[in-house]
């Protein structure tokens, strides 16, 4: 039976990654394997959390899932198409449905332009709208993330780390992607911006059945926003379960080691007022 | 604020210089080919308000010039003649802004001559000839050095850009052109072209063939900073919006260079100018009776006039602040344009 | 113990092109006693990063206009000569940078920036330094420390970055830490090492830390007394049971409470896994 | 180790091409060198077609070539009519020369330039670097032939220096040290005139690359660090500068023996520069090849030198 | 053998100087050979004079033969036939005899075609070269193919070279490349007061004192009087006069007369003195171009030479330019204004009754108006065609002097309403435009012969000299005048009595006074520096001005 009908958007297979650093004096090179054949499923609408320790390979997937990085081997399926086999007008097109948020979003932004025309990039790029719909649109992105649309003439090192990733979000969202990659996305938001965030990614995905790939390192928020989640360790994916399982029935010893590390905050506040009342 | 004020204020001032050459026909007092053969080599004239016996004219005056039976080919001022110095005179027929036929010059005396900045070996008014060199000296300088950079930033860039073999054809094809001889094509380029066109179109020329010959320094230049701004995250980001290269060129990585083309620029539009110094040594130079900056300072470059006529220097001195002024407008514009290099 | 850091009305105001002053931090005063951890909490963009950086001295006079006093150890901070804060920086008061990624210099070899604060602190040999600041590294976590001490910062993942600028501001052992969302970008695991590795060197040192952070979990954890801020200005202060219990402001509660997660019935089994695991070692 | 393989191939490809042109820009320019002689009026038009024939002027373009490369493969690096020997001799000795003066010329520039610049960016907009940029570009108004004239003179009214050449007469015969300190004195004043002439641009490129530099936001966290001032513009501020400044620096290698012309002929430093101006308008054609050939080696070398060291400083760039 | 005979030294007139110290002198380059035979640039020239002797020498004082080398000589009666007594007992600067032998060898050199002497063709009289031949140990004779009016004055600077140490090279066909610079300073030897020392590449040659030396003061003390004679290497100009201003150097030449106001300044305080010895023998001009164009595609040029050709257009140029200026403004004074082509420091042929009408713009609209010219409204000249006059002066800008006399010109041309330009081009390209493309309107030249004899410039003069610039596609003379100037000059090469041969030359400067094949402007004075401590020191207006008499210099 042919994976695609089961809702599938993008298989990845057997994806691997080296990269090569070289010693100080000696410049002895030597190879880091970041990802070491990476096997993982994306089914389309869904959200799918990607955890795992730092530095176990989760942006380096990211990257390559979003075509910005080639890697050493494997193979990136989308509808049955290999994306790593396209050509350079089909991947044009391919660049408007997969879109990421990088996970240090600052350099990822030209610091010469103003927030708006940073937002406006890929809508120019891909050629959408005119230039006064674009600004409409752009602004309207900015209210959407929560940053004040009167600052689109700030450049991004004027805006705080908060709202610089809202920047990012509002970017990527721009396109309207089918996928849309997050690579730590919330990680600098405080609670209720984080909600409101995701309050939008949710309506979204309603609305037009976006996918999307949450890098996070938040176990709390994995089953509150994903429904499938995959455990990376050391370049490998260990684990791809349902959200809700993973918490259950987690194998790995990784997957557990993680879970046990990240106590409710209820937890925290009890263990804190019964140490007060000693 | 500031900043903007800053940047509108040196401008302010840079179109100050360009005006007062481009009207040079009304500002200076003579032609810049006009010879005084009884005056070779005279001094600044100084003027005054006060004459000898202390009494105040309204009016300002210069006095006269005689030689000085002791030295030859020295002056001593005639406090008989007194010349009061008048303005909107009528003198030699000029064209403003190189259109309008007229007469009238700012200012001058009627017998007798005012020579702010001295004049030359054939008595020509230097400060006539400072303001009229402008014009060709400036055109060529601009002209030059904007060829130099645009094609310094268009080979650079898609040498740093692509990187690979074509790299290497377009920095050895650099280093081809940086190698030749070029005084030999200057030479040839020279000898190539009819004696009837004018000499500052021959020179024109040649600078501009000094400036499209130049591109290979700021390519290098522009060539590195572009290899390493091509890696940088956001430029990383807009190759996943499906940029294309003219676009991330365009719009990110070159961008990045504008500090160092700005500041070739500020020093390429000097150099050019200063280049006529060397095509005047090798009789490439704009020719008499044409006045440039260039010659200007060629002039200087002889010991006598050095040890005996300091005001020959004055063109110097005053091209200085120009030089200054670029600087600061290359500044200022490179504050609004500011790249952030991480 | 004696109050290590006071201040008084502090304010800041951005410079901004073209339009008027943005007020980022209005009138903020508040004291911090030595061994004192202070979380301070507060919506994005309501002046957090700013008041760390005010703390520091970092404003560029044509950026932002700073006012107010900031007294550590009884030296008034604010106006201080940049040669004399120099010497304060890093050594009294460090500060763990937001965004690692950019307060990394791609320039340099990861390790080499960590010595390079230790010798700008120590007197010591640059080689010393450099196994220093080796040690470091590993005890903020990274494993492949020797790996990470070679590498650029463009080779090294968003955590291990976040480490490095860690290590930058405990190699010198400061009195006061001011943590700006120090594990942002850290997993969980790394970030109960963490969370270790700042209660060990404020038992050790008795070091006191400011802590920047939208976790509540992390300031309920670490922090003795919690700081809320909103629009630029301190607007309660109070101990974390105190204001997760009763917050006088809506804006609080939402600042502590997560709206999710707390009525799945699965989480249940998790926290009975984790009761057992405290942080206290 | 392949890379440095592969671009010496290029090198070697591009000296010839270099050669080529150079043999057609020169067959392109007006004028030999027998011409003058024909206005000599003691000497017959036939003695000077004879000479003519003589140095194979007369032969078509590709029978020169050949016969220079050949000339050129044994080092010999054709003949000067002038000198009526061959270059290679001739020209070896003066580039030493001017090696000299230049080398230490160039060293003497970054020397200054580099905390010169760096100064002036770490103080902008103060009174100090107003006056610094005045200077700069005073220095960049004086032409090269002036600023040598005005050495010149320093030296005649101080008496502090010699005034031009490179030994005094009649120290041939004196110890090796004294002969050094000798040549150091006589190098003092033709240096600081070069290194004066290059230096406005290099203070300008750095100072306006280290601004650009010291606004990075990784400047502003190594200032939270306490890193002191000095080592944070070093350390941290010039190596992220330093890209256009080291393509400045492969040109000053690359233009190590072509810099110094003028100051060469007015301070009378017997480089290559006085022979050359001589020959290019005497027509001597092949000693003018011949210092091509030579400073298009050193360009060579001066980029390669360049590229490497910026593969070296800026980590993100990559090697192919 | 020869070294037994008793020395037969020459006694020199001067006042007896002081022995020992040295003299500095800079010159403009390094030499190029030092191979007296190859030699053809000023500074190689001066350098290598000072180490080699001719038979007959020119003084430069007089301007007249005197003895050297050879002691006497006798002229046969048809004036073909030249007698040379050698002095006996002379060595060379290696101490080797000087005898007849060595006379012959020189010759031999001088005279092989393929060796290309560039004294060669002042060998070649009547189409033939002259012939040596040996009579005795110390007596050559030379066989001339016609009478030649200056032969004598041709021996003057003809070194004469040893036999015993340039035999092999020339025999091997090696001697092109003997004696060149990397020469060692043993494989040399002259005839000259001074021999090599050391040379230094780029920076200094030193010659010492040749001990066997021929020439005597009155007290019979061998000379020269000084140990060494240093040559600096120092390119530029301004170098040189600010070297000698500082003391680095002993004598100055070949200056402008800007720089020596300059120097004047300073003369008294400096311990220097300045001597301004009037004109020498060179003469600027300015000519029209009047080559024959037909197998050119010049029509542009071919039109306007329907003006050049017409001697009253040039009569016209010449009556406007203002000499006086030229001499003022280019000169500081130090020049004479010049209207034919020889100057009076040649004191023995100048025509003194030749006219030096002023600057006159009436009499050159007056030409111009005969000549069919007209003014248009604007002022501007037009020709009969209606066509504006219109061309370019052609200058060398390594000649800033000439180049500046065209801009006078330009101004002064300017007056009678002709629009001419100033091309200034590299002085390769501008030969090249003179001698092979043709390709100019008029342009600026100056030459200077070596010598006051008329002889100099037959190259210049006969319509088939490969000097004569201003037509050098004609090969027979193309008017009456120049047919004229042709049998003028080829006469006074033959005639013998000077008074007829100063007749004939006479009418030549008239010719060139009237019919301006080349416009004559000025001859600049010859400028000359030296320090006080120098003594013996008579500066001559011919080259070399300073160092003609390097033998008796001596330091006080
Ligand atoms: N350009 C590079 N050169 C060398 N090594 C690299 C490079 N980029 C990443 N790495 C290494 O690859 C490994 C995976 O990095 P990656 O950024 O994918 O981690 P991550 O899972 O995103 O971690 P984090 O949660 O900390 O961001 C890390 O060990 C990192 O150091
Ligand atoms: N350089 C600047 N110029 C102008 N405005 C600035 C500048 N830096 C910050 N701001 C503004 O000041 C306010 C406070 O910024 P700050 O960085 O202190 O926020 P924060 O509390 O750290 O937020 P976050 O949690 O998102 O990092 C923000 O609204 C921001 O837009
Ligand atoms: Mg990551
Ligand atoms: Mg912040």
């Amino acid at each position: 039976m042919n994976e695609w009908d089961n809702g599938v958007l993008v298989s990845v297979r057997s994806l691997s990654k080296d990269y090569v650093q070289r010693r100080p004096f000696t410049r002895a090179k030597f190879t880091i394997r970041a990802l070491d054949s990476v096997n993982l499923t994306i089914r389309r609408g869904t959200t799918l959390a990607l955890v795992g320790e730092s530095g176990a390979g989760k942006s380096t997937l990211v990257r390559c899932l979003a075509l910005i990085e080639r890697p050493t081997a494997g193979e990136i399926l989308w509808n049955d198409v290999n994306l790593l086999a396209l050509k350079k007008k089909d991947l044009f097109a391919m660049r408007r449905q997969i879109q990421v948020i990088f996970q240090d979003p600052t350099s990822a932004m030209n610091p010469g332009m103003t927030a708006g025309e940073i937002i406006e990039e890929p809508l120019a790029i891909q050629g959408i709208g005119t230039g006064s719909e674009r600004r409409q649109r752009v602004l309207q992105l900015m209210e959407q993330v929560g940053v004040p649309a009167k600052w689109a003439n700030k450049l991004p090192m004027e805006f705080s780390g908060g709202q610089r990733q809202r920047l990012a979000i509002a970017r990527a969202l721009a396109l309207e992607p089918k996928l849309l990659i997050l690579d730590e996305a919330l990680s600098n938001l405080d609670l209720v911006n984080q909600e409101m965030v995701l309050g939008l990614l949710r309506e979204l995905q309603a609305a037009h059945a976006l996918t999307y790939v949450h890098v996070v390192h938040d176990l709390r928020m994995v089953e509150d926003l994903a429904d499938e989640v995959a455990v990376m360790y050391e370049g490998r994916i260990v684990e791809q379960r349902d959200a809700r399982e993973l918490f259950a029935r987690a194998e790995h010893p990784y997957t557990l080691e993680l879970l046990a590390a990240a106590p409710a905050l209820e937890s925290i506040v009890a263990a804190r007022l019964v140490r007060d009342c000693r | 604020m500031k900043r903007r004020y800053k940047l509108w204020a040196t401008f302010a001032v840079l179109a100050g210089f360009h005006a007062a050459i481009l009207f040079a026909g009304f500002l200076a007092p003579y032609s810049f080919s006009a010879q005084d053969r009884d005056a070779p080599y005279a001094p600044p004239s100084r003027i005054h308000f006060f004459d000898s016996h202390g009494t105040f004219h309204a009016r300002p005056f210069v006095y006269g010039m005689k030689d000085d039976p002791e030295n030859y080919g020295t002056y001593r001022v005639d406090f008989q003649q007194i010349y009061p110095l008048r303005f909107f005179v009528t003198g030699a027929p000029y064209k403003i802004a190189g259109l309008l036929a007229s007469r009238t010059h700012c200012f001058g005396t009627a017998p007798g001559h005012v020579f702010l900045m001295g004049t030359d070996g054939y008595g020509r008014d230097q400060f006539s000839r400072l303001l009229y060199g402008g014009q060709i000296s400036l055109a060529a300088g601009w002209i030059a050095a904007a060829f130099s950079i645009l094609f310094g930033a268009i080979i650079g860039g898609l040498a740093g850009f692509y990187g690979g073999w074509l790299d290497d054809i377009l920095m050895r094809g650099g280093e081809l052109f940086l190698a030749l001889p070029w005084l030999y094509f200057l030479f040839a380029v020279r000898a190539a072209l009819p004696l009837q066109v004018a000499q500052w179109q021959v020179f024109l020329l040649l600078v501009v063939v000094i400036g499209l010959i130049g591109w290979a320094r700021p390519a290098r230049l522009i060539r590195g900073i572009v290899m390493s701004a091509k890696e940088r995250n956001f430029v990383t980001a807009a190759r996943a919006f499906g940029a294309s290269d003219a676009y991330l060129l365009r719009r990110h990585v070159l961008p990045q260079a504008y500090g160092v083309m700005l500041t070739q620029m500020t020093l390429l539009v000097p150099q050019y100018i200063l280049a006529e110094v060397t095509l005047t040594f090798l009789g490439l130079g704009v020719g008499e009776p044409m006045p440039s900056w260039g010659s200007l300072l060629a002039s200087l470059q002889q010991y006598y006039v050095l040890a005996s006529y300091w005001w020959m220097f004055l063109p110097t001195v005053l091209l200085i602040p120009v030089f200054l002024t670029y600087y600061a407008a290359a500044d200022a514009l490179q504050e609004r344009v500011k790249s952030v290099a991480l | 113990m004696g109050s290590l850091l006071q201040v008084r009305n502090l304010t800041i105001r951005y410079q901004v092109d073209g339009a008027e002053p943005h007020h980022a931090v209005n009138d903020v005063s508040f004291d911090l006693v030595s061994g004192e951890v202070v979380g301070l909490m507060g919506e994005s963009g309501c002046g957090k990063s700013s008041t760390a950086l005010a703390l520091l001295g970092l404003f560029a006079k044509q950026r932002a206009e700073v006012a107010g006093s900031i007294v550590l150890c009884g030296q008034e901070l604010l106006g201080m000569k940049e040669a004399e804060l120099q010497k304060i920086r890093g050594s009294k008061i460090s500060l763990v940078f937001q965004e690692p990624g950019i307060a990394l210099s791609p320039m340099m070899r990861a390790g080499d920036q960590v010595a390079e604060v230790i010798h700008a602190h120590r007197q010591w040999s640059w080689k010393r330094c450099r196994a220093e600041a080796e040690t470091i590294l590993a005890r903020v976590g990274l494993g492949s420390a020797a790996r990470v001490f070679s590498a650029y910062p463009h080779q090294l993942s968003g955590g291990q970055q976040q480490r490095v600028v860690l290590a930058q501001a405990l190699c010198c052992e400061p009195s006061l830490l001011v943590a700006d969302e120090p594990t942002a970008s850290l997993d969980a695991r790394s970030q109960a090492g963490f969370l270790a590795l700042l209660r060990g060197i404020r038992s050790e040192f008795g070091i006191s830390i400011l802590l920047i952070s939208h976790s509540p979990e992390l300031q309920a954890s670490v922090a003795d007394r919690l700081l809320v801020m909103k629009n630029g200005r301190i607007i309660e202060e109070g101990s974390f049971e105190g204001l997760y219990e009763n917050p006088l402001h809506e804006y609080t509660r939402m600042m502590l409470r997560r709206p999710y997660g707390v009525k799945n019935e699965s989480r249940v089994e998790a926290d009975a896994v984790l009761q057992g695991n405290s942080f206290d070692e | 180790m392949r890379y440095l393989a592969r671009r010496s191939a290029h090198a070697v490809l591009l000296l010839l091409a270099i050669s080529v042109f150079s043999f057609a820009l020169l067959q392109w320019a007006p004028g030999s060198f027998f011409d003058s002689m024909r206005l000599d009026p003691r000497i017959s038009s036939q003695t000077v077609s004879g000479m003519r024939a003589e140095y194979g002027i007369d032969r078509p373009f590709v029978v020169r070539y050949a016969r220079w490369l050949s000339s050129m493969l044994k080092g010999e690096m054709g003949f000067s009519f002038a000198y009526g020997t061959s270059v290679g001799p001739l020209l070896c000795v003066r580039a030493r020369n001017t090696l000299l003066l230049t080398s230490s010329a160039t060293l003497l520039a970054w020397l200054l330039a580099i905390p010169i610049g760096i100064w002036g960016a770490a103080s902008k907009g103060t009174w100090g670097d107003r006056a610094c940029g005045m200077t700069m570009s005073a220095l960049l108004t004086i032409p090269d032939l002036l600023l040598a004239l005005i050495l010149l003179l320093l030296a005649v009214r101080t008496g502090w220096f010699p005034v031009g050449g490179m030994v005094s007469a009649g120290v041939g015969g004196v110890d090796f040290w004294s002969r050094v300190a000798d040549v150091a004195r006589h190098l003092i004043l033709p240096a600081l005139g070069l290194a004066l002439a290059t230096l406005p641009i290099l203070v300008r490129h750095i100072r306006s690359a280290m601004i650009d530099a010291l606004e990075s936001p990784f400047i502003g966290a190594a200032r939270g660090h306490g890193i002191p001032r000095a080592r944070l513009l070093f350390r941290y501020a010039l190596p992220a500068a330093s890209n256009p400044l080291i393509s400045l620096f492969g040109f000053s290698i690359a233009t190590m023996l072509s810099a110094s012309v003028i100051i060469e002929v007015v301070l009378s430093w017997p480089g290559l520069g006085p022979l050359m101006v001589q020959a290019i308008l005497a027509r001597d054609v092949y000693v003018v090849i011949g210092v091509v050939m030579l400073s298009s080696v050193f360009l060579v070398a001066g980029n390669l030198v360049s590229d490497v060291l910026l593969f070296m400083s800026d980590p993100r760039i990559r090697v192919e | 053998r020869a070294a037994q005979r008793k020395e037969d030294l020459m006694v020199t007139k001067n006042a007896p100087g002081r022995f020992g110290g040295s003299i500095t002198v800079a010159v403009r380059s390094d030499p190029k050979t030092l191979n007296p035979v190859l030699a053809v640039d000023e500074a190689t020239r001066e350098i290598i004079d000072c180490m080699n002797a001719d038979l007959i020498h020119i003084n430069r004082e007089t301007q007249q033969t005197e003895p050297a080398l050879a002691k006497s000589w006798s002229v046969s009666r048809d004036g073909r036939t030249y007698t040379l007594r050698l002095r006996s007992g002379v060595r060379f600067s290696d101490g080797q005899p000087f005898t007849a032998d060595d006379v012959v060898f020189s010759f031999e050199l001088y005279l092989d075609e393929k060796i290309h002497s560039s004294q060669r063709d002042l060998l070649i009289i009547g189409g033939k070269p002259i012939s040596v031949e040996k009579i005795d140990d110390y007596t050559v004779r030379f066989q001339l193919a016609q009478p030649y009016a200056a032969a004598e004055r041709i021996f003057d600077g003809l070194a004469i070279l040893p036999r015993h140490l340039l035999e092999n090279a020339y025999k091997n066909g090696t001697f092109a490349q003997s004696w060149s610079v990397s020469t060692p300073a043993g494989e040399f030897a002259g005839l000259g007061p001074f021999r090599l020392k050391e040379y230094v590449p780029g920076q200094h040659i030193a010659l010492e004192r040749n001990p066997y030396y021929w020439k005597a003061d009155l007290q019979g003390c061998r000379l020269p009087y000084i140990d060494e004679l240093v040559f600096l290497f120092v390119p530029s100009e301004d170098a040189q006069v600010i070297r000698f201003q500082a003391g680095d150097t002993d004598l100055l030449s070949r200056f402008s007369a800007q720089n020596f106001a300059v120097l004047q300044r300073g003369q008294a305080a400096k311990g220097y003195k300045l001597e301004d010895l009037g004109p020498g023998l060179e003469y600027n001009f300015l000519f029209f171009n009047l080559d024959n164009l037909a197998d050119k595609n010049l029509p542009e040029i071919a039109r306007k030479q329907v003006w050049f050709r017409d001697v009253r257009f040039r009569q016209a140029v010449s009556a406007a330019i203002d000499r006086e200026g030229i001499v003022r403004l280019v000169y500081n004074g130090r020049a004479t204004p010049l209207w034919s082509q020889v100057t009076p420091g040649n004191r023995m042929w100048v025509d003194a009754s030749l006219a030096h009408p002023p600057q006159s713009l009436d009499r050159a609209r007056e030409l111009l108006k005969n000549a069919g010219f007209s003014w248009n409204s604007a002022g501007n000249l037009m020709d009969s065609h209606n066509q504006s006059v219109e061309f370019s002066i052609l200058t060398s800008s390594s000649n800033a002097e000439r180049t500046k006399m065209a801009t006078l010109i330009q101004a002064d041309l300017a007056q009678l309403g002709m629009n001419v330009h100033v091309v200034s081009l590299d002085f390769g390209a501008m030969v090249d435009r003179l001698l092979n493309s043709f390709d100019y309107e008029a342009a600026m030249m100056g030459l200077a012969s070596g010598d006051a004899d008329p002889t100099a410039e037959m190259n210049v003069w006969l319509s088939s000299g490969g000097t004569h610039l201003w037509d050098l596609t004609e090969s027979k003379p193309a008017t009456p005048w120049e047919t004229q100037m042709d049998q003028l000059m080829n006469q006074q090469l033959v005639t013998m009595n000077y008074v007829q041969r100063k007749h004939l030359y006479d009418q030549v400067q008239e010719i060139v006074a009237q019919d301006l094949p080349v416009i004559c402007l000025a001859s600049p004075h010859i400028l000359i520096g030296a320090k006080d401590r120098i003594g013996n020191f008579h500066p001559a207006i011919l080259a070399p001005y300073a160092l003609w008499n390097v033998d008796e210099l001596y330091v006080q």
